[in-house]
């Protein structure tokens, strides 16, 4: 079981970095999405099933979609 | 004395075995261990690899419509897999986490598509 | 007049559907039949239909008849098939070493009117054999095809969408 | 009743690592996608499916979850395939036929 947590936390590594490392800002919303998905897994492992609700309510769906609205409004590149 | 490095280096890669077997040992007796069956290890360990697997597409993809249909085959392997966990833990609360996933996931992927047809 | 009691029985027709889909997706929720729950749920699922029906008016959804019960039947059962030979064929190709494809993008026609019927057509393509739809146009689907079978538009109307307008025709005909 | 669960989920579990699998291995967008709806789709089905079935108060909160997925798994991929073909990603190699401007072209003329 530890181990999977601890696979977990490292793929929620890899994607947090890869989310500040993209220059494409749409490709690191997507990273994100995936950050917020594994921290759900990761709240539901520690026993807090409420959270996990809430952290999938707002990671999958409304941030990605504000921040989509977001780069619409602005640039897709980052200078 | 003739044999003495070869023994040495055998008792080194006989003391890493056995400090990986008494990690492990470590871990299985966690108390959170105990309750799992071979079948439950191996379900998790198939929906972690396939997680695993949509992180490197994440990573490699060359376009940005790549990315996001990593992320969306991740979001329904990781919907099966919060039911699978509601079945370890025997819960049929955690059941509802898997439905706000199951309704909320496709949203994001909608639009992200949205976005890229230059709609909005 | 006659468009009057034509909306109106479009009305009546969006509700029943909504009402019905509503209340047994409350009873599969709370999956107990005890009367409180029961009563709740159908003053909840009375609402919502009541606010949602007029959405639902224009889409041309049919009354439910007995025959058409037993087309929706068979229909479901052929959809499960194709959706398991589907996966069987898409996992050889995934094993394969050499992974076997032979991909194209080809056009497909339908006879089917109504919008709820284009969208089952289009969603149960996607979900079976190496096809999936991307675009539909009118009459016209422009579909993905994992390993190409015929080129022009008559032997790929044949080869993927009949299987389905079959049982489809009957329940929105 | 028992044993039909087990089989189901883990045959549920195995479609799902195939479908990202594919997802891993396939050329393009267009393949990625076929892998990552239909074993994706069933192969959560299953489980869920399967999971209900072994404890048994389960199964119908467990039918409501996995034909949520059916339903929307197809629509979210659909998305993805269409806006893959208006920003103008390219087929892969193997590819055979492109009807692609035929269609395009009866569009603009209907």
């Amino acid at each position: 079981m530890i181990l999977i947590v601890s696979l977990l936390v490292l793929l929620m590594l890899v994607g947090a970095v890869a989310a500040c490392a993209f220059k494409d800002l749409l490709s690191a919303i997507i990273a994100a999405a995936l950050v917020s998905l594994i921290a759900a897994v990761l709240f539901y492992f520690l026993q807090a099933p409420d959270v996990a609700m809430a952290e999938a309510a707002v990671g999958a769906a409304l941030t990605t979609a504000i921040f989509v609205v977001a780069i619409r409004r602005t640039n897709r590149y980052e200078q | 004395m003739p044999g003495q490095g070869q023994s040495s280096s055998y008792s080194k890669a006989g003391d890493f075995f056995l400090a990986m077997f008494i990690v492990l040992s470590l871990y299985m007796d966690t108390p959170i261990f105990i309750g799992l069956s071979f079948s439950e290890m191996t379900w998790m360990a198939l929906a972690v690899a396939g997680i695993v697997l949509c992180t490197l597409r994440l990573l490699k993809g060359p376009t940005s419509p790549d990315r996001a249909v990593a992320v969306d085959t991740a979001a329904t392997v990781t919907t099966a897999f919060l039911v699978l966990l509601g079945s370890v833990f025997g819960q049929q609360f955690y059941l509802d986490v898997a439905l706000v996933y199951a309704v909320l996931t496709f949203i994001g992927s909608v639009a992200i598509a949205r976005f890229l047809e230059g709609g909005f | 007049m006659s468009q009057g009691v034509d909306r109106s029985h479009e009305w009546v027709r969006g509700f029943a559907w909504l009402f019905g889909i509503t209340f047994v997706v409350w009873l599969a929720l709370v999956s107990s039949l005890a009367p409180p729950e029961v009563i709740s749920g159908c003053i909840v699922a009375l609402a919502i239909s009541i606010l949602g029906a007029h959405l639902y008016a224009g889409l041309g959804l049919p009354a439910l008849t007995l025959k058409r019960a037993a087309f929706l039947l068979a229909y479901i059962g052929v959809l499960f098939w194709e959706i398991i030979k589907a996966n069987l064929d898409v996992a050889y190709r995934v094993l394969h070493p050499r992974i076997p494809i032979r991909p194209g993008i080809v056009v497909i026609r339908t006879s089917l009117k109504s919008n709820v019927a284009k969208l089952i057509l289009a969603n149960s393509i996607t979900l079976t054999p190496g096809t999936f739809t991307l675009d539909v146009v009118d009459d016209q689907l422009l579909i993905h095809w994992i390993y190409v079978g015929a080129t022009d538009v008559e032997g790929a109307t044949r080869l993927i969408g009949k299987r389905f307008e079959k049982y489809l025709k009957p329940i929105f005909g | 009743m028992n044993v039909a669960g087990l089989i189901s989920t883990t045959v549920g579990t195995i479609f799902l690592f195939l479908g990202s699998l594919g997802v891993f291995r396939m050329p393009d967008v267009y393949n990625r996608l076929q892998a990552g709806t239909k074993c994706t789709t069933l192969g959560a089905f299953l489980t869920i499916v399967g999971v209900g079935l072994m404890h048994n108060d389960w199964l119908p909160k467990a039918l409501v979850i996995s034909v949520f997925i059916l339903i929307t798994n197809p629509v979210s991929n659909h998305a993805l395939g269409r806006a893959a073909r208006k920003v103008g990603v390219p087929l892969c190699k193997k590819s055979v036929v492109d009807k692609t401007e035929e269609f395009e072209q009866r569009k603009v003329r209907q």
